[in-house]
């Protein structure tokens, strides 16, 4: 039985390569010539990656949408496509858990960016303890600092589409400024004391820095540990006592810590809504109302700004 | 939904004993689970197989995983159902592998352990990877979301272990029957299988109505420390699981007392550590059986710690 | 495929091969001394000594870290005994109780100190194998992945402290208080164990997860136990069932894209499953089997028998027996079989023996008889008792017990009912006569 | 009790297997009248086997046992049963007057507790074995002899008429051999069989009325003292033991090897 067992694991090793190229994804010679492959590690580096490398370069986004960066852990086959990447984007900061010491000794072999490291650093907000908090993207004038690095990026590892590369990422860059200024502006139009934004973990300070908002999370910054009663308790007091009149899950999350919330503060008698969905720590599939950053902070905007400047709601 | 419509006077009473809503609906959840755990868990212990609910906590990731996977939905009945299809099915081959195999129970124990969660694992690294939508948070009923517990959980998970208490009860003379003396259990006419499958299911059953209040692997802490604890202060089997549940509720209301206090502090941990407390309490000071007192007593005999 | 992803796939099985062979080796001891529960309790226990590592300034996998797992799972062990010799608790249910305080005290820690730390309780439940070959070191210009070195000193620890002790680990594991009264001491042979499981299970969660180092630590030793009975053969197929289930675990976690730790375990489940349905000796098949041959031989030696006895019967009688019919659905099958193959000849309504048939059948009814003359003498059965327990024994009686029970007979002796018990060498005078 | 005269115990032919290897043979017995009947034999014989297999506790593979001409399951109330002292773990958590209630646990059958009723019996059967003052006393705290007699109390409390006592003697100091002993003869007074599993050959020939010489066969049952001769326990205690032994060893290899 053991001799059948170690033929076996010597043909089906014999046989990777096999299955692998044309296994799910085009080798990396394959049709459109030689398209630099790119992998992002979440979907929101993913989005920034594509958007200023079109379709010059084939980019592979390790975690699908709507999982949660940061109790992601990599298969086999996610751990394939990063060797055999060009270059691999990473959001950085700690985000990615482990995955991230790991893609730092990666950087040997393999070209690594990590975005959120390129930028500066007064901008970047201190979580509790003193660690950086890695949810930079939704403050879309600071994401737009960024397609400029990547299309330098792009353009080491393609040097023959560095002028495309940057021509895209000034554009994309202008978007973010006026996705920017949108944003800022719609929520604005929110009566300025009910411009909390109470979310299942502390992932929108960047947002709420960037346009007025002031944020509070059940959890922490990172998912991975769990959340107290004290925690939970204290923003039941906190929603209640300011009269905020909504509370939001988000689509990456487990949204039960929010549901407890809800039901505390009506048990005060005060009448909080869940608010809605919001896109956090990771974008929505192609396609959808999240499926690029752009659209993501629209759909978010357009979600806050409905729940909490909704008068009804608010009694 | 909420407590909310039972009247405002007691949450008044609440408010003055400085109880939120939030504490009380978790209180009452984690109070009955610890009662109830603590009740089932002190047969397991007599019945000499204290970590059966470990084996059935680590067999539920698989039927939470499957649960998912067949509805596409998250909510807690439905996990937790798909949970206990997986424990009694972990029970179950740890009974066969008993029954059919030369492998040792102890042994026969691990491998449900590791190989069931090892394809609860998989289950879930193949749901994280090709990202079906919904699949994140999965994971988290490992280490459980004590704190977060809803009026609807919390009223189930007191049925339920109220319903488990009950039949416990209702059976408890020939529970005990079986676990002091099979051969005799047997030879009377009692269907001695019949019963162990029985405790079998009603610990699977506690198990997995504990994940949503400690977790997999907290919960098994639930059913083995409150019955230890109970055992050094009777010689009743009867009064030993009253304490054990007296000792489970009585952790969870420490536990989750501590926990309210501020914020950072998750809930579960602490109710398994003030069990322990309680546990290591009894080891200590318990009269008779207690070591204090068992050291005393050889002191006076000179070193004859026997009866 | 690229050459990197061919060697990644190449580290991180020998990785997780190397590691799975440390445990197996471990887990052969634990499993024989009925501690299998030990690991899981390990497992779960060395949560806090990992959180005071990294907190002391250590990094996974570093060996701060390690150390502080190897003293969490000692003091698992140290702590389950002393509630045993303190309060008489058994063993299982004391771990029950150390194990899940400290695991729960490992929590709590790391939700007061989270902020201070990039850790989380669930780094114990998964290991990173995955990610290995991401980390890697150059050893004499060679890079290879820092998990496999850490991994290959343990199985170097862990194969070279189980080889020295070898023959007192068996002694011990066979027979505790025999081995204390022959000099061997228990107690450190014991220790030595437990410092080896620790620290071959802090190597394992390092690379799959501390409740996949369970299966490690079982699996591989309980499938070899099935197949295998002495003890440095149970621990080589244990530790080649561990290496198999490590490159065959990776490949089927990479074919269906999922985690590699948990597929590993899944295998290792498979492979049990396997011998406990294909064990040679008990397996299930085998078992199985045996029953059905058994059964087969009984019906075939039933027949041959019947028609041997019908024929004694008519010679005594002269011919006027009832000729026998098959009994059963299987003596029916049986008598086409034996006509088929020529010990039973059939012509005009008459059935014989052939000359081999004869001979078949004649040692059935020799052991038959043989035992009912044995236990008419030996045992307190009225004579009409002795039949029943014959019929079935005569299937079993092989040559030498035959050999063996006719010696304690008088020479020439006839059965209870005086008839003629065959000699050993045929009758003289060839096969009674046709029915 | 028995009207169609049918024997009260009666092993027809049984064979009785651990696994495939057979450790006792063709035992045929039948036991026609109440008395104290002793099971001898040596270590290893197969006696407490014999009991367990006419309690159903272990699977017979040939032959079958009948009380009263009844299988053991129309008769379930009716048969008292002692296992040996080892058998139950002494620490659990009951008194002695739980142990002796569970006596009653038969006739009260499911969802029932004992009561008044069932407590004066326990009391009494508690009396009867000279306990009555340790009621309250956890089953640990009691001398070996104390535990045996806890046992016999609770096969007195369920009432039955056949006892099967297991090595009833075993490890007891010689005053509650005799309490027991004593209890023992005034069932048999009392139209009771008893059926005792017993290993010494001295005091076996003073106590019992019938008894079967065992030795993975029956070697010969009677009246006492027609059973008890230098011959018959020559052949319990020396002869046919190998025979039988390597039969059994040739059954189970046979079986496996098929």
């Amino acid at each position: 039985m053991l001799g059948i067992t170690a033929v076996a694991v010597i043909l089906a090793t014999a046989g990777c390569g096999g299955p692998l190229a044309d296994g799910g994804k085009p080798a990396r010679e394959s049709a459109a010539g030689h398209r630099p492959r790119v992998v992002a590690t979440t979907t929101v580096v993913a989005d920034l990656v594509r958007q200023v490398a079109g379709d010059r370069a084939e980019v592979d986004c390790l975690m699908a949408a709507g999982i949660d960066p940061h109790s992601y852990k990599a298969t086999p086959r996610d751990a394939e496509r990063l060797l055999d990447a060009d270059l691999v984007v990473a959001s950085g900061l700690h985000l990615e858990g482990r995955l991230a010491t790991l893609l730092e000794r990666l950087a040997d072999r393999v070209a690594v960016l990590t975005v959120a490291d390129r930028l500066p650093a007064d901008r970047i907000l201190e979580a509790a303890g003193g660690i950086p908090d890695p949810h930079v993207w939704f403050d879309a004038g600071l994401w737009s600092l960024l397609p400029m690095k990547v299309a330098t990026a792009l353009g080491e590892i393609d040097p023959a589409g560095a002028e495309t590369y940057a021509a895209r990422a000034e554009v994309y860059s202008a978007r973010l400024r006026e996705a920017d200024a949108e944003a800022r502006r719609r929520l604005a139009a929110i009566p300025a004391g009910r411009r909390v934004l109470v979310t299942a973990h502390d992932a929108f300070r960047y947002f709420g820095r960037a346009y007025g908002i002031e944020v509070v999370g059940v959890q922490g910054t990172s998912t991975a540990s769990e959340a107290g009663l004290g925690d939970i308790n204290r923003l039941v007091e906190l929603v209640v006592s300011r009269g905020i009149p909504a509370v939001f899950v988000e689509t990456s999350v487990a949204d039960r810590n929010v549901a407890a919330i809800i039901e505390g503060a009506a048990a005060r008698g005060h009448v909080v809504r869940l608010g809605g969905r919001l896109y956090s720590d990771s974008l929505g599939p192609p396609q959808s109302d999240g499926g690029t950053l752009e659209a993501a902070l629209a759909t978010n905007v357009e979600t806050i700004v409905a729940a909490l400047s909704d008068a009804e709601a608010a009694r | 939904m909420t407590l909310a419509t039972f009247g405002q006077p007691a949450l008044i009473a609440m408010a003055g004993l400085g109880l939120t809503y939030n504490t009380l609906v978790v209180l009452g959840g984690v109070a009955a689970v610890g009662c109830g755990a603590g009740v089932v868990g002190s047969l397991t212990l007599l019945r000499k197989r204290p970590l059966v609910g470990d084996a059935a906590a680590h067999a539920t990731l698989v039927g939470v995983a499957g649960a998912f996977l067949a509805t596409g939905r998250r909510d807690l009945p439905t996990l937790l159902a798909g949970a206990a299809v997986s424990a009694v099915a972990g029970l179950l081959v740890l009974v066969l592998l008993r029954r059919f195999t030369r492998t040792r129970e102890d042994a026969a124990t691990a491998i449900v352990i590791g190989v069931s969660f090892g394809l609860g694992l998989a289950l879930l690294g193949g749901i994280t990877a090709r990202g079906i939508p919904g699949g994140g948070g999965l994971e988290r009923f490992l280490l459980g979301q004590t704190a977060a517990l809803t009026a609807r959980d919390a009223a189930l998970l007191a049925v339920i272990s109220l319903l488990t208490i009950v039949i416990v009860t209702a059976v408890l003379k020939e529970l005990l029957l079986v676990a002091f003396d099979p051969a005799f259990a047997a030879a009377t006419g009692w269907p001695v299988g019949l019963l162990d499958a029985g405790l079998m299911a009603l610990i699977a059953v506690m198990v997995v109505i504990g994940l949503p209040a400690a977790g997999a692997v907290l919960v098994t802490a639930l059913v083995v420390i409150p019955p230890v604890a109970a055992r050094q202060w009777t010689d009743r089997a009867g009064s030993m699981l009253v304490l054990a549940g007296l000792f489970g509720l009585t952790a969870a209301v420490a536990g989750v007392a501590v926990s309210s206090l501020r914020s950072g502090l998750a809930t579960g941990p602490l109710v398994v550590l003030a069990a322990a407390a309680i546990c290591l309490a009894s080891v200590v000071i318990a009269p008779r059986r207690g070591w204090l007192a068992r050291r005393l007593r050889s002191r006076i005999r000179g070193g004859d710690d026997q009866p | 495929m690229s050459s990197d992803a061919l060697a990644l796939h190449g580290w991180s099985m020998l990785t997780a091969a190397t590691v799975s062979a440390s445990c197996a080796l471990v887990g052969t001891l634990l499993v024989v001394r009925r501690m299998s529960l030990l690991g899981d309790a390990i497992a779960h226990a060395v949560l806090p000594g990992i959180v005071v590592g990294v907190l002391a300034g250590g990094r996974l996998g570093g060996p701060l870290v390690l150390a502080g797992a190897v003293v969490a799972a000692l003091m698992t062990v140290g702590l389950t005994r002393g509630l045993r010799a303190a309060v008489g608790l058994a063993e299982d249910a004391g771990s029950g109780v150390v194990f899940t305080t400290l695991f729960a005290a490992g929590v709590v820690t790391v939700s007061l100190f989270a902020s201070r730390i990039d850790l989380d309780p669930e780094c114990v439940l998964f290991g990173i194998l995955e990610l290995a070959a991401f980390d890697l070191v150059s050893v004499g210009g060679v890079e290879v992945p820092r998990a496999l070195l850490t991994a290959t000193a343990v199985l170097v620890i862990v194969a070279g402290g189980l080889a020295a002790t070898w023959q007192l680990q068996i002694s011990t594991a066979f027979d505790q208080e025999a081995a204390a009264a022959a000099g061997i001491p228990v107690a450190v042979v014991t220790t030595g164990l437990l410092s080896l499981t620790a620290v071959a299970t802090v190597a394992g969660f390092e690379a799959v997860g501390a409740v996949l180092v369970v299966a490690m630590l079982v699996v591989p030793a309980a499938t070899a136990e099935l197949l295998v009975h002495r003890m440095h053969q149970v621990a080589l197929v244990a530790v080649a069932v561990a290496v198999a289930a490590a490159g065959l675990g990776w490949l089927a976690a990479w074919r269906w894209n999922t985690s590699a730790a948990g597929m590993i375990a899944v295998v290792l489940g498979g492979f049990y499953a396997t011998a406990v349905v294909l064990a040679p000796a008990d397996g299930l098949l085998a078992r199985l089997v045996a029953k059905l041959a058994l059964d087969w031989r009984v019906a075939r030696e039933d027949w041959l028998a019947r028609i041997w006895r019908a024929g004694e019967q008519a010679g005594a009688a002269g011919a006027s027996v009832v000729r026998p019919r098959p009994r059963t659905g299987l003596e029916r099958a049986a008598a086409v079989w034996l006509r088929l193959t020529g010990r039973v000849e059939r012509s005009a309504g008459r059935v014989r023996l052939s000359k081999d048939g004869a001979r078949e059948a004649e040692l059935v009814v020799r052991s038959h008889r043989l035992w009912e003359t044995w236990l008419g003498r030996h045992a307190d059965l009225p004579a009409d008792h002795l039949h029943p327990p014959a019929e079935w024994v005569e299937h079993h009686l092989g040559a030498a017990m035959r050999e063996r029970i006719e010696a304690e007979l008088t020479a020439g002796e006839a059965d209870p009912h005086g008839r003629e018990i065959p000699p050993e060498a045929g009758r003289p005078d060839g096969p009674p006569p046709v029915v | 009790m028995n009207p169609g005269q049918q024997p009260l115990v009666e092993f027809h032919d049984v064979t009785v297997a651990y696994g495939r290897r057979p450790v006792l043979w063709n035992i045929d017995l039948a036991i026609a009248e109440p008395c104290l009947f002793g099971v001898i034999g040596p270590n290893g014989a197969g006696k407490s086997t014999l009991l367990k297999a006419a309690l159903g506790l272990v699977p017979v593979v040939g032959g079958f046992v009948r009380f009263c001409g009844r299988p053991r399951r129309q008769v379930q109330g009716r048969v008292g049963y002692v296992p040996q002292r080892e058998t139950v773990d002494w620490d659990f958590p009951v008194n002695v007057m739980d142990v002796v209630l569970m006596g009653t646990y038969g006739r009260l059958g499911w969802l029932r507790w004992p009561g008044r009723r069932e407590r004066a019996v326990a009391a009494e059967c508690l009396e009867r074995v000279g306990l009555a003052d340790l009621a309250d006393r956890q089953i640990g705290r009691l001398s070996g002899g104390q535990q045996q007699r806890v046992f016999l109390a609770r096969a007195l409390a369920q009432e039955a008429d056949i006892y099967l006592l297991d090595e009833p003697m075993a490890g007891v100091d010689v005053r509650s051999q005799e309490q027991i002993f004593g209890v023992l003869a005034a069932l048999r007074d009392a139209g009771r069989l008893v059926i005792v599993v017993h290993h010494d050959l001295r005091t076996a020939a003073e106590w019992f009325d019938q008894v079967a010489l065992i030795d993975r066969r029956l070697v010969a049952a009677g009246p006492t003292a027609e059973v008890l001769t230098a011959d018959n326990i020559q052949k319990t205690y020396a002869g046919g033991i190998e025979l039988l032994e390597q039969l059994g060893q040739a059954v189970a290899e046979r079986g496996r090897t098929e």
